[in-house]
């Protein structure tokens, strides 16, 4: 079902995109239009501007030196309607885009030069219309890139539906989940699960929330109480619910305490302050750091690493990463993190996407391969043919 | 051995104590140092001083109260820069906290300056939304200012006359506490070829410089120790440049509380190891 | 029926596939698409804020009637709250907008959130060297590295190694421009992926933990 | 002069560093204190930059009732108040998880992937400083990338690369906790900076 809805789209796409090419022949041929300037020879050009939605027109013009020092109004004419669009401009620019159209509508173009009392003024420029597009060509190669990614995906998951089981490496932070819950429970300390001050789009905190529910099932399975203090009203709901249904798969319903996922305040030291002052009270025996962090990061796995709880920590982060590396005892780094909400839950459909996200990974270690190659040949050994290809690569890129 | 078990387990405070004395007696006398300009800093200056003649630059204010120290002082250099060469500098923010910062430093640099409100500068303010703001201004950006911080429509102030959208905007330049200076790069950069400079807290600066490698911004100016490179640059050396005395003598601390920290480990471990084999 | 997931995981099908659609399609209606689509996100997110104010207030009122530990200072914490949201009213209706300097709202701002804020941040100060001395160990060969390239770049980035020789801030800066800058963008290249793959796998429904 | 708001501001900075001597009323008064004011002060914000400028504002002045659909969204993520309708926040849950990951997808293709690509391949021009370094980029983003291969284990040329890779990320890491330990100590300076100049310094005249 999915995957002929992912081919849907795909099929869709191309066909916009045939489509805009017949369009953008027509645009250039109607809607360029070329007006001299009178007693300097400078040209005006006037045309639809390209890859928008239709409500935009550019002008164009190359200033000559007799122009220096003048500035420049552009005036739009539209029926009887006389509208400047710009005022005083400096006339080097070349280029200035009148977005105040309205699409499909003819529209004429003048300019004026002035420096102290001298004006000079172009002719009308021809009718000019703006007009949509319906496919954004300078958006192609994030449109191949894009059905490269989903045509892999779709590759994959396809397989994995098939029924093809897919390999993936351990991940050291993620084993030592059942360690740190049990720990816990040893010495009757609570679990403090942190998702971060992320929101709910962020791709860190949904990976830690797959991740929370994961440890929510061992906590309750282990019946510890995991309490999850956090930044984000939504995250706080969404972590609610997330530990609620791990506490019910685990057979638990009843241990289930809504109140131990509560909001604190959505001020970055605010929120550091009062899970550090949580810490000091409640002394939890492990502490898993999953989601978005930043400068709070130190703060929250310092008193971590002071009140002595095993420390697992996660996040895409790169600034925070060091820290989490000197104080906590295991350390997700970024994409690690999200591999192992896939690797937690082994379910062949994500592990077919981890699949395709690593063949793309080898698509883009061989461009690079060949980039280097065509480089050294075509750069070092000055072979000309590979200087151009060289060039060809990155251009196309 | 003692002394190095003892130390080793000192308490925190003293630690604490230590740290902060380092920081307030250079910063009480002052001591000056040289400051060597980095590349980056550099190019950051010379895309601010190449700039046409009356030039728009964007100055968008991504950072708050916490940040202060390391942005402020790169900020008043910055419009210093503008005004000097009769640049046009219009301020946004896109972190709600961080708007008294900017127009304080504006209405400062402005009055030395005797720049003049509406004409030579322009104060935007703040709007929500940063990510759909910065796609709309890629559009037209009286979508989402219409009007200045104070309420009052621009179109009352000739220096917006001819400023639309990212076509009209010469340079960008973003003081970025957090991702925001990423999300410009990803959509004025990446969807509107607008030219970025981003200046950034030192703890954002390393993530950057693959953004400065590829071209994807022009200069990258970091933390304090670049705001002081920039005050260097542009002649007018202020509280930056006065705080690289302390920011040198705690760097040395706490690369000695690392390598002190470490001689003791070794020592302990060592220690330890003996005595396994003296049990074996 | 209706309660179970097959609404929202529609919903996400949809928003996520017209909005990666309409990224291609200039032409109107969809090229306004992403920004209307960011705006009504915006307001959306303004009415979870009451979720969060109303979980905080409640757990602290709550702290105050069972009289659990602390409990004072969750009186302090309704005190601050009231306080400033009684302050922003009045300034909304004598200044049409709390936040126009000289209200007393931003009197509040001025002197109470940007001192604790800025305070707050400043402690880490205190923690990182507290962090040097006491956690950061050269255990293994990685944390060797790290420990050295740290200090080299804590050295090199201040004036005091411009003193000493001016190849050491030069030396700094390479390490930042080239092995540093390559393995961030091996790391930021590899968590593109990976949030290209959890977006995917959102849309496609295969993702749905966040609506548990 | 130093005005009554500067003592405040000063009170408040001292009860905040009072923490480092140990946890004690002061710090919980000023934490707490802080949560709240921060709480309602985001409830302020809110109102007056998004929930009046972006809904109330437009509906009531230009007639978008469009933007009732998003105001409803917004009332049904409050049914969480109501345990029977509990289950409908999550059609506002999806839909904005909806838009998160579809401009996930395209902001990072355009955004992050062409560009560092593209900026990754460099020429390699003969024996100078400059084709050494772009060689050592191409290494370094070619083995940290395989460092986060995942369906495959660690061994053998994989093992090695990936090696190579961690060691890569870990002068990285080394680098940005030299920055930001710069970063920490340039904000300790700006506070010192108002202790001592915007208070002490004033009240000794």
């Amino acid at each position: 079902m999915k995957r002929h809805l992912l081919l849907f789209l795909c099929m869709i796409s191309i066909s916009v995109f045939s489509q805009e090419l017949i369009d953008s022949t027509n645009v250039a041929l109607i809607d360029t239009a070329i007006t001299e300037m009178q007693h300097s020879g400078i040209v005006l050009n006037v045309c639809d501007t390209p890859n928008d939605d239709g409500t935009s027109i550019t002008i164009k013009w190359d200033i000559n030196d007799s122009l220096k020092g003048y500035l420049m109004d552009i005036h739009r004419i539209h029926g009887e309607c006389d509208t400047a669009i710009a005022l005083d401009m400096n006339p080097e620019k070349g280029i200035h885009t009148d977005n105040m159209v309205h699409g499909g509508t003819n529209y004429m173009y003048y300019a004026l030069f002035k420096k102290d009392d001298i004006v000079k003024k172009t002719d009308n420029s021809l009718p000019v219309k703006a007009i949509g597009q319906w496919f954004n060509k300078e958006r192609f190669d994030s449109f191949i890139v894009l059905l490269l990614i989903a045509g892999a995906f779709a590759w994959f998951i396809y397989l994995a539906k098939k029924g093809k089981s897919f390999y993936i490496r351990k991940i050291a932070g993620l084993d030592a989940v059942e360690e740190a819950v049990g720990r816990s429970t040893e010495m009757g300390k609570p679990i403090m699960y942190l998702l971060g001050i992320g929101y709910v789009t962020d791709i860190p905190t949904i990976a830690g929330l797959t991740i929370l529910g994961r440890v929510a099932k061992k906590a309750a399975e282990y019946d510890t109480r995991i309490m999850v203090p956090s930044y984000d009203p939504v995250v706080m709901t969404t972590a609610q619910e997330v530990v609620k249904e791990a506490f019910t798969e685990a057979g638990r319903p009843d241990a289930y305490r809504k109140e131990d996922t509560m909001y604190i305040t959505q001020d970055q030291f605010g929120y550091a302050a009062g899970v550090d002052g949580m810490m000091m009270r409640e002394k939890p025996g492990a502490i898993f750091l999953q989601g978005l962090f930043f400068a709070e990061s130190l703060i929250l796995a310092e008193t971590g690493y002071s009140i002595g709880a095993i420390q697992i920590a996660g996040t895409t982060e790169t600034a925070q990463l060091p820290f989490f590396v000197a104080a906590c005892d295991y350390t997700l780094i970024g994409e690690e993190m999200m591999a192992a909400s896939v690797y937690l839950e082994r379910e062949p459909l994500m592990l077919g996407s981890i699949v395709a996200e690593d063949l793309i990974k080898i698509i883009i270690v061989f461009v690079l391969i060949i980039g280097f190659i065509l480089g050294l040949l075509g750069h070092g050994f000055k072979i000309g043919f590979f200087t151009d290809m060289f060039e060809w690569l990155v251009r196309i890129i | 051995m003692n002394i190095i078990k003892k130390l080793a387990n000192i308490d925190r405070r003293i630690i604490f104590i230590v740290i902060a004395i380092v920081v307030i007696i250079p910063l009480i006398f002052k001591p000056k140092f040289p400051i060597v300009v980095s590349e980056p800093v550099q190019k950051a200056y010379d895309a601010v001083n190449n700039l046409p003649e009356g030039a728009n630059v964007m100055i968008s204010i991504d950072y708050d109260a916490a940040s202060m120290p390391e942005l402020q002082p790169y900020l008043e250099a910055l419009l210093s820069h503008c005004f000097m060469k009769d640049f046009h500098p219009i301020l946004i923010v896109q972190w709600q906290l961080g708007a008294p910062l900017g127009t304080q430093a504006l209405e400062k640099i402005a009055a030395e300056y005797n720049k003049e409100y509406g004409i030579d500068y322009i104060n935007l303010g703040y709007r929500p939304g940063y990510v759909a703001q910065m796609v709309g201004i890629g559009r037209e950006i009286r979508t989402y200012f219409n009007s200045d911080y104070k309420g009052d429509l621009i179109e009352k102030y000739p220096v917006m006359n001819n400023i639309h959208n990212y076509d009209d905007i010469d340079l960008l330049i973003g003081l970025e506490a957090g991702a925001t200076g990423q999300v410009w790069v990803q959509y004025a950069g990446a969807r509107f070829d607008q030219r970025i400079v981003l200046a950034l807290t030192a703890v954002s600066a390393p993530d950057a410089y693959f953004f400065f490698q590829s071209g994807q911004i022009e200069g990258l100016v970091g933390g304090m120790k670049g705001a002081a490179e920039y005050e260097i640059l542009v002649d007018k050396p202020d509280m930056a440049v006065a705080g690289m005395a302390a920011q040198s003598f705690a760097h040395m601390l706490i690369i000695l509380f690392i390598v002190f920290g470490n001689i003791a480990y070794f020592v302990d471990k060592r220690k330890k190891n003996k005595a396994k084999g003296g049990i074996k | 029926m209706i309660k179970g997931k097959g609404i929202p995981l529609a919903i996400s099908f949809l928003t996520g596939t017209i909005i990666i659609i309409a990224f291609f399609i200039p032409h109107a209606p969809f090229g306004s698409f992403e920004e209307i689509s960011l705006r009504w996100y915006s307001i959306i997110a303004g009415f979870t804020m009451l979720l969060g104010v109303d979980s905080l207030l409640r757990l602290h009122t709550n702290k105050i009637k069972r009289k659990e530990n602390h409990w004072a200072y969750s009186i302090v914490l309704l005190f601050g709250f009231l306080l400033i949201v009684i302050v922003g009213i009045i300034s909304t209706i004598r200044y049409g907008n709390a936040f126009l300097t000289g209200s007393g709202f931003m009197y509040m701002y001025d002197n109470m959130i940007i001192p604790l804020q800025s305070t707050m941040f400043s402690l880490l100060a205190f923690f990182i060297a507290s962090a040097a001395y006491r956690a950061f160990r050269a255990r293994n060969f990685d944390a060797t590295l790290l420990l050295i390239t740290a200090i080299i770049v804590m050295f090199g980035r201040v004036p005091i190694s411009e003193m000493i020789s001016p190849k050491i801030p030069i030396f700094t800066e390479w390490i930042m421009s080239v092995p540093q800058m390559a393995a961030k963008r091996g790391i930021i290249i590899g968590i593109a992926l990976g949030a290209i793959g959890v977006s995917l796998r959102i849309i496609l429904g295969i993702e749905r933990s966040y609506l548990s | 002069m130093i005005t009554i708001g500067i003592w405040i501001a000063a009170g408040l900075t001292l009860c905040i560093y009072s923490f480092l001597y140990k946890d004690n009323p002061f710090y919980k008064f000023a934490e707490s204190f802080y949560v709240g004011i921060s709480a309602g002060y985001w409830l302020i914000y809110t109102y007056a930059y998004v929930i009046q400028p972006m809904l109330i504002e437009p509906i009531r002045n230009r007639g978008e009732f469009v933007l009732l659909i998003p105001a409803f969204f917004g009332l049904i993520m409050l049914s969480r108040w109501v345990p029977k309708i509990a289950w409908l926040s999550r059609w506002s849950i999806a839909f904005m998880v909806g838009i998160g990951a579809g401009l996930g997808v395209t902001g990072y293709i355009q955004g992050f992937l062409i560009p560092q690509i593209q900026a990754t391949i460099l020429p390699i021009t003969g024996f100078n400083i400059t084709s050494l370094n772009n060689l050592i980029i191409i290494v370094g983003v070619i083995t940290t990338l395989l460092y986060f291969y995942f369906s495959k284990e660690h061994k053998g040329i994989l093992g090695w690369t990936s090696r190579i890779g961690i060691t890569f990320i870990m002068i990285a890491f080394g680098a940005s906790f030299g920055y930001t330990v710069m970063a920490r100590i340039s904000l300790l300076i700006g506070r010192f900076y108002f202790l001592i100049y915007d208070w002490i310094i004033p009240i000794f005249g």
